[in-house]
């Protein structure tokens, strides 16, 4: 059908979708992210079906630090400004833009992470942990959920930008960072939902 | 139009599976045999469904037989090209709405008996008050208001509405009298509450209606419905303790150093088993084994090999232990 | 072939994707985050009215990025629209059974 | 062109482990699918044995609830549902015109994901015993952890559901994209053939509700491996949760099983009868209005729950709603043969029996749908003769007229008629047998899952009969066997249109070159080959010039990654999760060379074109 390559530099102004295989890439991540919808949302109603229902130990509005949170939140919002940057410097078909705003993207994510790790090992020593309570489990497992993506998206942008260190910037590789960068949106969107659910809500408690 | 008398052809299969329908099954465990308002108004609702369905199934096989026998090509036929019809919106707009005027119909009633069926009789002085646990694999039966107890056979007075509050001490249950009217879920954590109401005295059957675990099949139990009369005496026999004869005293002995740790014998005791206050004068062993001393004694040998995966050990003890403990069993009137 | 309609949307794309957007709604998205967390640390607020503005803010916010920063607003985008919107319903229905019905 | 590498060509197994061609693929969900209906076909048979007399102690307790749990399980997921995958496979592409579909790699992926994902199940029956909670495994029952250790059950459906819908899941995002961006020029989306329209909304479908039950199995398996508690109700759990979670993803379950046999018969119907189809946008309207009406009815499972009567009432409306664009479907394939010229091949024969049958099933889903009488037939013979009415009389006479139909298309083969009726007039009877007295059965007090039943209350006829019936089944699947076996030994003898067919797929040989199409078709209308027949051509009008074809190249990291993922499920099973490190390390190496090499796959070049056509 199409070519299916980049000839050097010069690559066609919307190079993500340039191709067959890169608009099938496109298309295909957005209908993954209306399936990630669902997944969120039935994570959503467990735990708003259980976000009271503590029998013993702590609650969320005992326990939760909205400053914690409020940093995390920050630090989320802006690596997504950055993932836009990166976007906006691969349309402009400028590599190492590029891949210096994936780069802070990810150092951004591995900041949230890290974050996310000393907030939930500060919970578990108050002890809530993952087994005490279905308030606990739903958390932990929504929370963890997310967490879970944005560690993988550290991941896999990493090696993004690793394998574009090598084969540069083509057809082929446009819409893999195209779609990354939605993915990275994407989890930020779910963030603003946690910490507006969970954190915000909890703390004004049941 | 000539082909739509073959509709009326239907009709005797119409009156037939009615029939069918009202004469099936025993009476004492058929939902097509109601033995009271609740079994009676859903058995209106079946039949009224039904019936609509019929039309329907007519309608679509009158078609279809006509169609297939008209339109196939026969032996000899030349290959024809037929006319490539794309739809037609007069039919299209037909068979779009009569289905929703059926449906209509249809809708009504079941929202109006949705409503009626599941009004909350708790605190209606005329209803007896009923709280049932389910457990796995046997029932448990609380008279709040008249504060007795029982056990696998659920004691009730006909012509009264019975409010149940239904719950599970396990894992999830279904309580199912058919011959009164539908199944309610018990779940854990929570009660469900409905009514049924029985005509009059006889014994129905019960069913466990949700998959339990591995003696799902064998969890019945009996509804002894009584007259009003009766009941009352059932009820004062199950507060006044049983008179425990000299050669049963062996027995209850037995019954106190083995099975008193599960089992309670007086009005209201509940326990990790079914409470065995009257159990001499309930209809099955267990829910399933007729009632002679034979069924207790192979239930007491070896409960396992009468309902597989049941929460009682095997107790062991000798064969004239048994007997003593049967002869106490007998007793418990 | 829906290949067309994205060629014909790509030049408009260019033209909207300045960084002053971005900085737009990432300064909004900053914004309405504090007055979430305002809201809640203040304290006085009514509980009622208060899950009602957390959730008006959430909205907001998430309606805000889909639209500037996955670029939702712009043509070319039918079936990730219908895609996300049909999973929101789902997703609602999920929470609105988790909401109602787990706990009658 | 430059980058022409020279891909690897693997023959004999290899070919098969490795292949990325959609109509391999398809063959082999075929072959893995059918396997698993004959296995679950074996434990209804061993069902029905044990429910042959009252009070019979062949199969009894667990035992018998595992072969209850393990049929449905393995009917629905295993074989359903990769057997629909075969037909999408080998025929979307081919209808729309395409070469392959949008993700290759992904496509076998899928498959595999789903065949280990159903070994994994089925090798509970060899570990310790099969899960017994039933198909819908209802927790707490589901959720009992066996204090020894030795009985891992639910885990193995856990595990291995998550495993094959994950796959699922690939492969519906991959039909989806490939019917949005891959149709040749010319086919408008009004012009698509009825099959691919249903194969479209099915996957949305899988979109959009298989990651409700990842979501659910995910809890069950938090609750079971690592004391999570969720449906614990002593922590504050909630099992009426799990009730939820399972049937936001069970109904448009069951709408993504019935939806591509609705367009295996229209098809059919219209071929056989030699008319366009009747009323094609109205049938294109229904299945979606079907498919969007599928995700607001899933309550109608729980009506005995205690939803309450506002609830009940709800989604009994709701439900009862979608009898109105399937009687559409219904009166527009009857119109469609109507004035039609009818030839009774097997495959019509199979799709004309699906008509009255699924109405049957249909009617009593709407009586089902009526919430105070749901309290009577719920958990009930009744629902499991409305579902097999729905799912055997529906579904599974669909794919038999679909195999009947595409079999020369996908092997190049014709199957024995006479065989094929023998196999139809059996299993048909033996079907109505089964089913038609369970009605009765469950209206006169047998509940389902029930491993024996009262005698002398009306009960032994019936289920006497049923079993009767599943042995007649039995034979009809065993006569199509000898069929698909006796003919595979012949030498190919399908010519490319053997049917007089209307769409794309039959304009090219039987079975089509690995690049399906030499030159992209242009498509000009509905059912675009009858078109061009009509006008008084002999073949498609072509789309572009001859030139050269780029492949995909084959690859073994799909089989890979997916035994990979089958050895971390065992590791959590069993809590060693040095075992699960391994099995998701392998997972992760296979997506590192995956996208560190990329894969330029290969050209066929115009001049090769010509011999190529020849050989599959
Ligand atoms: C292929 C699978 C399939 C299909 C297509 C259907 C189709 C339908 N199903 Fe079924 N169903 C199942 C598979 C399926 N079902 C399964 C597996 C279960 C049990 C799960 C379990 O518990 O294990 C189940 C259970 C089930 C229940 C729960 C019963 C219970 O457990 O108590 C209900 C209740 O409403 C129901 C309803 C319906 C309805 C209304 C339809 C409708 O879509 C049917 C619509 C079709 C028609 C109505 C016929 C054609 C229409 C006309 C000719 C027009 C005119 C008609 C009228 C005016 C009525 N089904
Ligand atoms: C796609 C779905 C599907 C299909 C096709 C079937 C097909 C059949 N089912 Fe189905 N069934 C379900 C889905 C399905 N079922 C589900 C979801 C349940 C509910 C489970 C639950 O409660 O959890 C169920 C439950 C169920 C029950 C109720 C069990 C119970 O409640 O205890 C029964 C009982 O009769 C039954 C019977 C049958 C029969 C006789 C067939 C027949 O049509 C099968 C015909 C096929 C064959 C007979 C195979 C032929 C092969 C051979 C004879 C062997 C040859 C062997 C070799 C060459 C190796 N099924
Ligand atoms: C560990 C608890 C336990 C002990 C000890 C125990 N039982 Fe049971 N028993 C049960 C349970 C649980 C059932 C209900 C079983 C079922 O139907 O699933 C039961 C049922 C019965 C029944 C049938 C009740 C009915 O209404 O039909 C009888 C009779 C009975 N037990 C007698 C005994 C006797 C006699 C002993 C002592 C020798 C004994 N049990 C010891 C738990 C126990
Ligand atoms: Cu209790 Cu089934
Ligand atoms: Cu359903």
């Amino acid at each position: 059908m199409s070519a299916h390559h980049g000839v050097g530099g010069a690559l066609p102004p919307h190079a993500e979708t340039a191709t067959l295989e890169g608009k099938n890439k496109v298309m295909g991540f957005w209908l993954f992210l209306g399936g990630e919808c669902v997944l969120f949302g039935t994570l959503f109603a467990s735990f708003i079906a259980l976000r009271n229902q503590v029998p013993d130990g702590p609650t969320g509005q005992e326990i939760f630090q909205l400053g914690t949170v409020a940093l995390s939140t920050f630090i989320l919002l802006t690596s997504s400004l950055t993932s836009v940057f990166a976007t906006m410097a691969l349309h402009r078909n400028q590599l190492s833009k590029l891949l210096l705003w994936m780069g802070i993207t990810v150092l951004l994510g591995l900041c949230f992470l890290g974050l996310e790790v000393y907030e939930f090992t500060e919970y578990v020593h108050e002890g809530h942990v993952f087994s005490k309570s279905a308030f606990a489990t739903s958390f932990y497992t929504l929370v963890g959920f997310h967490g879970a993506h944005v560690a993988f998206g550290v991941l896999w942008i990493t090696l993004l930008i690793l394998s574009s260190l090598k084969k540069g910037l083509t057809v082929v590789t446009a819409p893999k960072f195209y779609v990354a960068g939605l993915y990275w949106h994407f989890i930020d969107v779910v963030w603003v939902f946690i910490f507006t659910v969970v954190y915000l809500m909890g703390k004004v408690g049941p | 139009m000539n082909r739509w008398q073959n509709l009326w052809r239907f009709i005797p299969l119409f009156g037939l599976m009615m029939m069918l329908l009202t004469g099936c099954g025993h009476d004492t465990i058929s939902a097509l045999k109601p033995r009271g308002p609740v079994a009676r108004d859903q058995l209106f609702l079946m039949k009224l469904s039904l019936g609509i369905m019929i039309l329907v199934v007519v309608v679509v096989f009158a078609i279809y037989v006509y169609v297939l026998i008209r339109f196939r090509k026969k032996k000899g036929d030349k290959d024809i090209i037929p006319k490539q019809v794309e739809g037609s919106h007069t039919l299209e707009i037909i068979w779009t709405v009569v289905p929703i005027l059926l449906l209509l119909i249809l809708a009504v009633p079941t929202v109006s008996y949705t409503v009626k069926l599941s009004e909350n009789h708790i605190n209606d002085k005329d209803a007896v008050h009923v709280k049932v646990t389910a457990h796995q694999f046997w029932w448990q039966f609380e008279y709040p208001e008249l504060g007795i107890a029982t056990a696998q056979d659920l004691v009730i007075p006909a012509g009264k509405k019975i409010a149940f509050e239904i719950t599970s001490a396990d894992v999830l249950h279904a309580f199912w009298i058919p011959s009164l009217g539908g199944k309610q879920d018990t779940n854990v954590g929570m009660t469900n509450v409905f009514y049924l109401e029985a005509d009059d005295a006889d014994t129905f059957m019960g069913k466990c209606a949700e998959l339990c675990g591995a003696s799902h099949a064998l969890m019945d139990f009996k509804v002894v419905s009584k007259t009003e009369a009766d009941f009352n005496k059932w009820v004062e026999k199950m507060k006044t303790p049983a008179t425990i004869p000299a050669d049963a005293k062996n027995g209850e002995q037995i019954f106190k150093d083995n099975c008193l740790s599960c089992h309670a014998v007086n009005a209201q005791g509940l326990g990790f088993g079914p409470n065995l206050n009257g159990f001499a004068s309930r209809e099955m062993v267990a829910g399933i084994l007729p009632h002679d001393d034979e069924s207790i004694k192979k239930w007491i040998k070896d409960p396992q090999s009468v309902k597989p995966g049941n929460k009682m050990p095997q107790i062991p003890l000798q064969d004239n232990q048994i007997n003593d403990l049967v002869k106490y069993l007998d007793s418990l009137k | 072939m829906s290949s067309q309609q994205h060629t014909s949307s790509a030049g408009n794309r260019h033209k909207l994707e300045g960084p002053k957007n971005h900085y737009l709604s990432y300064i909004v998205s900053i914004l309405l985050t504090m007055i979430a967390f305002a809201a809640v640390l203040y304290g006085g607020l009514d509980r009622a009215f208060l899950l009602w503005f957390l959730s008006g803010l959430g909205v907001v916010q998430v309606l805000f990025q889909l639209a500037y920063w996955m670029h939702m607003k712009d043509r070319g985008h039918l079936f990730p629209i219908v895609g996300l919107i049909f999973g929101a319903i789902v997703a609602l229905t999920a929470v609105a059974a988790g909401v109602f019905w787990t706990w009658w | 062109m430059a980058h022409s590498h020279k891909a690897k060509h693997y023959t004999g197994l290899m070919d098969w482990l490795t292949t990325v061609d959609h109509k391999k693929i398809g063959i082999l969900y075929l072959i893995a699918g059918g396997l698993f209906f004959l296995m679950g076909g074996v434990e209804a048979i061993l069902i029905r044995i044990q429910l042959l007399y009252p009070d019979q102690k062949i199969f009894i307790g667990d035992t018998f609830n595992a072969l209850t749990t393990m049929h449905g399980t393995t009917m629905i997921f295993f074989a359903a549902m990769p057997i629909i995958f075969a037909f999408m496979n080998a025929v979307v592409p081919l209808q729309i015109g395409a070469r392959d579909v949008a993700f290759p790699f992904v496509n076998a992926l899928g498959f595999w994901l789903f065949f280990f994902g159903g070994v994994m199940l089925n090798t509970s029956w060899f570990l310790g015993g099969a899960p017994a909670a039933g198909w819908t495994a209802y927790s707490p029952l589901a959720s009992i952890v066996d204090p020894t250790i030795s009985y891992h059950g639910v885990d193995f459906y856990v595990l291995g559901l998550q495993i094959a819908g994950l796959g699922t899941l690939i492969g519906g995002i991959n039909f989806l994209v490939t019917i949005i961006n891959m149709r040749a020029p010319g086919m408008t989306y009004m012009r698509m053939p009825l099959f691919t329209w249903t194969a479209f909304i099915t996957s949305a479908l899988i979109l959009f509700a298989f990651p409700a039950i990842t979501v659910g199995l995910v809890e069950l398996m938090f609750d079971r491996l690592f004391g999570g508690a969720f449906f614990d109700v002593a922590k504050g759990g909630n099992a009426v949760l799990w009730e939820h979670l399972f049937w936001i993803f069970g109904h448009p379950e069951v709408y993504i099983l019935i939806l591509p046999a609705f367009g295996i018969i229209s098809e059919i119907v219209s071929t056989f009868s030699k008319k366009r189809l009747f009323g094609y946008s109205s049938m294109v309207f229904a299945t979606a209005l079907i498919g969007f009406l599928g995700f607001m009815v899933w309550v109608h499972h729980m009506f005995t729950t205690g939803i309450g009567p506002v609830g009940n009432a709800i989604f009994s409306i709701a439900t009862m709603a979608i009898a109105v664009p399937t009687g559409v479907k219904i009166f527009n394939w009857l119109f469609t043969l109507w004035g039609g010229q009818i030839r009774f091949t097997t495959a019509n024969i199979f799709a004309t029996a699906f008509i009255p049958t699924f109405v049957m099933g249909g009617t009593t889903g709407v009586m089902l749908a009526v919430p105070a009488a749901d309290f009577q037939y719920h958990d009930t013979y009744f629902v499991v003769a409305h579902f097999h009415y729905v799912i055997v009389g529906g579904l599974v006479l669909g794919l038999f007229a679909g195999a009947y139909y595409w079999w020369p298309k996908m092997f190049g083969r014709m199957l024995n008629e006479t065989l094929g009726k023998i196999h139809f007039w059996t299993f048909f009877i033996g079907f109505h047998m089964t089913f038609f007295p369970q009605h009765f059965l469950g209206l006169m007090g047998m509940p389902r899952r029930v491993f024996t039943y009262q005698p002398g209350v009306g009960l032994e006829e019936g289920n006497f009969i049923s079993t009767i019936g599943a042995f007649l089944m039995g034979i009809g699947t065993i006569v199509f066997l000898i069929n698909t076996i006796s003919t595979a030994r012949l030498p190919k003898n399908a010519p490319a249109d053997p049917w007089d067919g209307r769409t794309l797929e039959w304009a090219i040989p039987s079975p089509p070159p690995e690049y399906n199409f030499k030159q992209t078709p242009l498509v000009r209308g509905l059912d675009p080959l009858w078109k061009e027949k009509m006008a008084g051509n002999k073949e498609m009008t072509p789309a572009e010039p001859i030139g050269s074809i780029h492949m995909p190249s084959p690859s073994i990291l799909p089989l890979i990654f997916s035994i990979g993922f089958f050895i971390a499920g065992f590791g959590f099973m069993y809590h060693t999760y040095v075992v699960s490190v391994i099995g998701i390390a392998i997972m992760l190496l296979c997506m590192l060379l995956r996208s560190v090499y990329d894969d330029h796959g290969y050209h066929i070049e115009p001049e090769e074109l010509n011999d190529k056509g020849v050989k599959a």
